[in-house]
């Protein structure tokens, strides 16, 4: 039972790819825990709470991007994976978005007002 | 192939087809009791004209698509003549052929569209002309039967519900167990009644009747024995109605002792009130005695159904009623009492208890 | 399949994968090799055309038991006020004959569709991953046994619809082990679900033969894999609500529990997200059949193809924006009943526009009336008018009367009946030939069809009165007064009728699989990839990879030019790669079973054994196997031997 | 055991014959991979929903004062930073490089304890301390089943991720497991994303 690197080293171009794909990585989770920090900082600030609202689903759309887009490697693979995971997506989207129109607010009153 | 069989499968279309315009002729009538094809009110009428739009328009549809469906496969069929080895045209497909069939049928859907977007704004809120002189209800759906409360007369009743006849009902459903389903095909489509949600609908009948409804959600066990009734009467009726259960019961059950029999039926009579007050008080109610949670029976002996709709008031079905009620309504709560409360199952009554209580209930005019 | 096949077992390792049928981790268990036993054949096997036999049998199986139901629910309403069967029987009756046929039944049918001929289709040797697709068809079968195990509890089994709305579900008002039986059998058969699509996306995607381009895919392919992403985009949402369902009956939380502000109205939405696609599951296959079906016995290429192909992917788009129509009743407001009323309407024209396409693939070919081919043609005319009630049920006021009616039984039984089960009925006496290299009698084919339309028209037709005149669905008898009691005959003597033409449908595939005569490789004359080798398939299905160069690549070969036939890949020196059998996607799918058994029964005491308070202890092992089985299945590998073909056998070889 | 076939850990870890060359030039493994994460998305709508309307329709309780912002943004930023060491871990196996692997998989799997146990703490915070219960309120409910279910996918992720890392030490780690390090992380990572909505969408907006 060995426990050498049994690993061969990669060809020269990927060597330098990934060197490069490094400091994209560095500078990503920079602006992840900056937006983190962002979102904490935002939600204890007067601002009106739609603005809020918009503001922090802007911020972690941004995040969400970022991860999916480096970090899954979805901007060096082929578009193919990033359709069948838009398809999910959109339609997980679309669906939270519909549910939450078919529900109103304040859910069921007490029944004593009667309007004809 | 041989020539004979395809006559043979010729023979057969044109007897299923000669069969099924025969079947179609001697349908009918659509006046079943509880026919949506038989409207008595306004928003059961659009329901019904909207339904012969859709059916005209899938009719027309059926007869065009489904006959070029017949016409190419009798026309394309393979004969016997035929030489085997020529391979017909391999064509594939015509793109301003699907353009137009694309653009048809979005237009048949048009011609669907406009009524039913007319028919839930019609549906959902009540003609402004209606509102000046409804009336409202409140139906509670239980499981398995209905509670009719009129908060503006300050009426209670169950099962049966009376409305004046040409004017507009607003109807409050609300469940408290499971979800039911309002439903009178005759006056309007259904709407459920949700625990924990506040559904409300509206209908009318345009002259007096008897119209039959039931639950059409499925509700458990005894689901198909939820039955009610909507009774549409006169004006002049509908007040003296409301004014006898405003007044009260026949027999005030407060007190037993003042019941003076005078003859034999009444003693019987009073047998049954001394029965019901023993056994069925804790969940049913008359007058102001007695619990909620069962049907109100203040007015018992005028209705003409009984369990729900299921059975034509009368004393032998009653009797049965009273005797094997678990037979009548299986699951039902009267037999295996709510919740950790005793039931019929978990007590004797005798022949001559239950004779006397249909005595006393049927008396409860 | 026991061709002798020679083979090698070079154990010098090529590729880091190749030899012998390997031991597996610790040796604890042997993989078994070729010249096994053959029923340790069958259950270890990664084969996907013996998964797909195994999948059609059972699913034959459920048809028949959801059948027998059916026969016993319309033999209680073929008069008024009759007690046949109590009314806790009947619920229990629908309740499992709806969920047999959906999840145990038609489903399965098209799983092992999918297993058999896709893989066929796209000139590949197996699936993305044999393994996997084990584990889909043992979790699948032992999910059935699981539903249909509830029926020797006390309590029996589930009565609460295969809907299954709460709050009726709750614990409350369905106190019995049924409910929790349906509840984890179904989560079962979700994850068989969810691991079979996942893997024919896969496949699809990524295992064509070389220029197979998806624009020549065969629409049979397509529909599958536009129903494998309705999969796996629907069951989750089945997913959570059956967690949630669960969690309310068993550790007391309000998602349903109107009273502490729980919305029962959230399980029809979630059901319904999951159950509206769920009805294009069922169908698309069926529509890829037929357009399979169509242009062989009408000699001429699919009309359209890209339409066809397209209005199929809308459908399935759609088929998630339209799932409040089933809940035009439960008070959704002006707004969203407009909105979804629309989006119902416009499914109609992508499928309107299938319906077109097919009636002209059959204009101006030459039709032979051979059983699947009638069959296609009836699946078109019924699920025409299946078709054309679901557009009166798009309407809301109309629906507002149809709703929970007989009516709705007639629309979706002409839709499953009329359509999905008809062409799965084409598919099978279609592709029979493929499968056992035996054809199916013409004679009793045209029988069992006449039987099975005539039967079926008879028995459904009337309900679409019955609705209209006010009958309710779901109960459990009538009053004599309503004024139903003669459609109820007429529709129970149809269902027996439509009882006789599936028996012999049933009967006939049993007698031929047994002594049928070995017919021809390529019947029908017939124009995909799947006729482009011996049938029933060797095990590697394609000696040499086929290199295809035109839709219709089979029908090209016999009738086209020379320069767009059909080429075969080089001859494989070393072999034919051929995946090992596992123990493993067995054992996983026998844990995962005992782990739901032991979810559903965790409260019961258990019986006969003292000392032992519950079956905690039955989900612990079930946990362990399922968990010690995906290690091992992880561990052992795909491993591989290699296959030489026999020339004597196959001839394409 | 020095046999050449033993197939690393993996959940679906069918292996691809270097001879069949998929059509599109991604290994099946990433492709249902990608599938999943599709699935999955449908799956965390579907719970985020629940919660969502149930905070719409029932007006959940001020939670502010239940909950723990800092340390519940502490969380975010350890699983933020389990990505970063995910992504370094998988560039590592492509560059052929064992120990940096590892290493990185080490502080996966540290930051994803972590996280674990801080939200161990929190339930255990919430239930004993302040008495929210699942089965105490509509809140309690919705808000343990979606953080719940969020903690069981990071638990399996440790559990595979955690398999890889032993594995590492006793085989042959080849760089063609580069994908399946590879298939592992998109599942983390997708995890992370699921915390990336959860967090504001749960935790922040009572704040608002």
């Amino acid at each position: 039972m060995s426990v050498t690197n049994t690993l061969t080293p990669a060809s020269r171009p990927v060597l330098e790819e990934e060197s490069r794909k490094y400091f994209t990585f560095v500078n990503l989770i920079i602006v992840l825990t900056a937006a983190t920090f962002f979102e904490l900082i935002i939600i204890v600030m007067p601002f009106p709470s739609l603005l809020l609202m918009w503001g922090l689903i802007g911020l972690s759309l941004v995040k969400f991007v970022g991860v999916v887009w480096w970090f899954m490697h979805l901007r060096w693979d082929q578009i193919l994976l990033t359709l069948v995971f838009l398809v999910g997506l959109i339609i997980a989207t679309g669906t939270v978005a519909a549910l939450m129109l078919l529900f109103e607010e304040g859910g069921p009153e007490v029944a004593e007002e009667f309007q004809v | 192939m041989s020539d004979s069989n395809a006559k043979f499968r010729t023979l057969t279309l044109l007897v299923l087809l000669a069969g099924s315009v025969l079947l179609t002729g001697c349908l009918g009538p659509w006046d079943q009791k509880q026919s949506a094809l038989d409207p008595r009110g306004p928003l059961a009428q659009d329901q019904y004209n909207t339904f012969m739009v859709t059916l005209y328009v899938t009719g027309f549809l059926f007869v065009t698509v489904g006959g070029t469906l017949l016409y190419t496969v009798w026309r394309f069929r393979s004969r016997k003549t035929d030489d085997p080895n020529t391979i017909p045209k391999q064509s594939h497909g015509h793109p301003v052929i699907e353009l137009g069939l694309v653009l048809a049928s979005a237009a048949m859907l048009v011609v669907i569209a406009v009524p039913t977007i007319r028919g839930i704004v019609y549906m959902e809120n009540m003609p402004k002309d209606l509102h000046d002189d409804a009336i409202v209800i409140n139906v509670t759906g239980l499981q398995w039967w209905w509670e009719f409360e009129y908060p503006e007369e300050g009426i209670v009743t169950a099962n049966e519900m009376y409305i004046p006849a040409g004017r507009a009902v607003h109807l409050n459903l609300r469940a408290d167990d499971v979800i039911h389903s309002f439903w009178v095909p005759k006056l309007a489509g259904k709407k459920d009644l949700i625990p924990g949600q506040e559904n409300e609908m509206w209908m009318k009948a345009d002259e007096p009747g008897y119209f039959y409804g039931q639950c059409a959600e499925f509700c458990g066990d005894s689901h198909a024995y939820m039955l009610f009734r909507v009774i549409a009467v006169p004006e002049e009726e509908y007040r003296a109605w409301i004014e006898k259960y405003q007044e009260g019961p026949a027999i005030d059950i407060a007190d037993p002792g003042a019941w003076e029999p005078d003859d034999a039926h009444e003693e019987l009579i009073g047998k049954g009130i001394d029965a019901f007050r023993r056994h069925c008080v804790s969940c049913h109610r008359v007058g102001d005695q007695g619990g909620l949670t069962g049907p109100n029976l203040s007015h018992f002996g005028s209705r003409t159904t009984l369990a729900a709709g299921w059975l034509d008031n009368n004393p032998e079905n009653l009797h049965r009623w009273l005797a094997e009620p678990e037979r009548v309504k299986p699951g039902n709560l009267m037999y295996y009492g709510l919740q950790g409360m005793t039931g019929l199952k978990d007590i004797e009554i005798s022949d001559e208890e239950i004779e006397a209580m249909v005595a006393f209930l049927l008396a409860l005019e | 399949m026991a061709e002798s096949i020679v083979h090698d077992t070079h154990s010098s390792a090529k590729g880091g994968h190749a030899g012998a049928p390997q031991k597996s981790f610790f040796g604890l268990l042997k993989r078994p090799g070729e010249g096994c036993h053959p029923v340790i054949d069958w259950l270890t096997t990664v084969d996907h055309k013996k998964i797909a036999i195994m999948y059609g049998a059972a699913a034959l199986f459920f048809l028949v038991l959801g059948g027998v139901e059916a026969l016993i629910i319309r033999w209680q309403l073929a008069g008024p006020e009759r007690e046949m069967i109590s009314a806790r029987f009947y619920n229990q009756l629908f309740t499992m004959h709806g969920t047999t046929m959906i999840f145990l039944a038609v489903m399965p049918l098209g799983a092992a569709f999918f297993n058999y001929i896709m893989p066929l289709q796209i000139g590949a040797r197996d699936v993305a991953f044999p393994r996997l697709n084990a584990f889909s068809l043992w979790v699948f079968l032992l999910g059935g046994v699981l539903l249909n195990l509830s029926w020797f509890f006390p309590g029996g089994a589930p009565p609460v619809g295969w809907f299954a709305y709460a709050p009726l579900t709750s614990s409350t008002y369905s106190p019995g082990i049924g409910t929790d039986f349906w509840v984890l059998s179904l989560q079962v058969l979700g994850i068989s679900s969810l691991a079979a699509a996942f893997n024919f996306i896969a496949t699809i995607i990524n295992m064509r033969a070389p220029g197979l381009s998806m624009m020549r895919l065969p629409v049979f392919t397509w529909m599958t894999l536009i129903t494998s992403f309705l999969i796996i985009l629907a069951f989750p949402a089945i997913t959570i609500a059956l967690v949630q369902l669960m969690f309310d009956r068993n550790f007391g939380t309000f998602f349903f529990e109107a009273g502490e502000g729980g919305r029962p109205i959230l399980w029809q939405h979630l059901f319904w997200i999951f159950g509206h696609p769920e009805v294009y599951i069922l169908i698309l296959p069926a529509m890829g059949i037929i357009s399979e079906v169509l242009p062989v016995f009408a000699r001429k290429p699919l009309f359209g193809y890209p339409i066809i192909v397209f209005s199929g992917a809308v459908i399935g788009v759609l088929g998630f924006a339209v799932w409040s129509h089933h809940m035009f009743t439960t008070g959704l407001g002006v707004i969203a009943l407009s909105a979804f009323a629309l989006l119902t309407m416009l499914i109609a024209i992508p499928t309107g526009v299938k319906i077109f396409n097919w009636i002209g693939t059959l204009w101006g070919g030459r039709i032979r009336f051979d059983t699947p081919m009638l069959f296609a043609i009836g699946f078109i005319s019924m699920f025409m008018i299946g078709g054309f009630t679901g557009i009166m049920h798009a309407s809301v006021p109309v629906d507002t009367q149809q709703h929970d009616t007989y009516f709705v039984v007639a629309h979706f039984h002409y839709v499953l009946i009329g359509g999905s089960i008809m062409a799965l009925l084409a598919g099978i006496y279609y592709w029979f030939p493929k499968v056992s290299g035996k054809q199916l009698s013409e004679r009793w084919g045209k029988i069992s069809f006449w039987l099975v339309l005539a039967g079926f028209n008879l028995a459904f037709f009337p309900m679409h009165f019955l609705g209209m005149t006010g009958m309710p669905r779901r109960t459990h008898t009538y009053r004599a007064d309503m004024g139903w009691t003669e459609w109820n005959v007429w529709s129970t003597v149809g269902a027996f009728i439509l009882g006789l033409g599936m028996a012999i449908f049933v009967g006939q595939i049993i007698y031929t699989a047994w002594k049928g005569r070995r017919c021809k490789a390529d019947p029908w004359d017939s124009r995909t990839l799947e006729w482009a080798t011996t049938s029933p398939p060797q095990a590697y299905n394609f000696p040499r990879t086929p290199i295809v160069k035109t839709r219709d690549q089979v029908w090209a070969d016999k009738y086209d030019s020379e320069e767009i036939h059909l080429e075969w890949g080089p001859e494989e020196e070393h072999g034919i790669h051929m995946p090992d059998r596992s123990w493993y996607p067995l054992f996983a799918g026998i844990g995962l079973f005992i782990f739901a058994l032991g979810w559903v029964l965790f409260k019961e005491p258990v019986p006969f054994i003292p000392g032992f308070a519950n079956f905690l202890h039955l989900q612990v092992v079930g946990f362990s196997l399922l968990m010690l089985s995906i290690y091992l299945w992880a561990l052992e590998g795909p491993g591989g031997y290699h296959l030489h073909p026999d020339k004597s056998k196959d001839p394409y070889a | 055991m020095s046999q050449a076939h033993t197939e690393p850990l993996g959940k679906a870890s069918e292996h691809v014959h270097p001879e069949e060359q998929t059509n599109t030039g991604i290994p099946n493994k990433k492709v249902a991979m990608w599938a999943f994460l599709a699935s999955d998305c449908m799956f965390f709508g579907t719970l985020i929903s629940t919660h969502l309307i149930y905070r719409k329709t029932t007006g959940y309780p001020d939670v502010t004062h239940i909950f723990d912002i800092e340390l519940t943004t502490g969380s975010t930023f350890i699983l933020l930073m389990s990505s970063l060491f995910m992504a370094l871990a998988v560039s590592a196996m492509h560059k052929g490089n064992l120990n940096n692997a590892r290493w990185s998989l080490g502080a996966v799997i540290l930051f994803g304890s972590l996280f674990l146990g801080a939200q161990v703490y929190e339930f255990h915070h919430f239930v004993h301390d302040l008495g929210l219960t699942i089965n105490g309120s509509i809140f309690g409910t919705t808000f343990y089943t979606l953080t719940g279910t969020h903690g069981i996918h990071v638990l399996f992720g440790i559990i595979w991720l955690s398999s890889w890392l032993i594995y590492s030490f006793f085989g042959t780690m080849k760089r063609e497991h580069a994908l399946d390090i590879e298939v592992a992380g998109l599942y983390w990572h997708f995890v992370d994303i699921v915390w990336i909505i959860i967090f504001p969408f749960v935790y922040l907006i009572e704040y608002v």
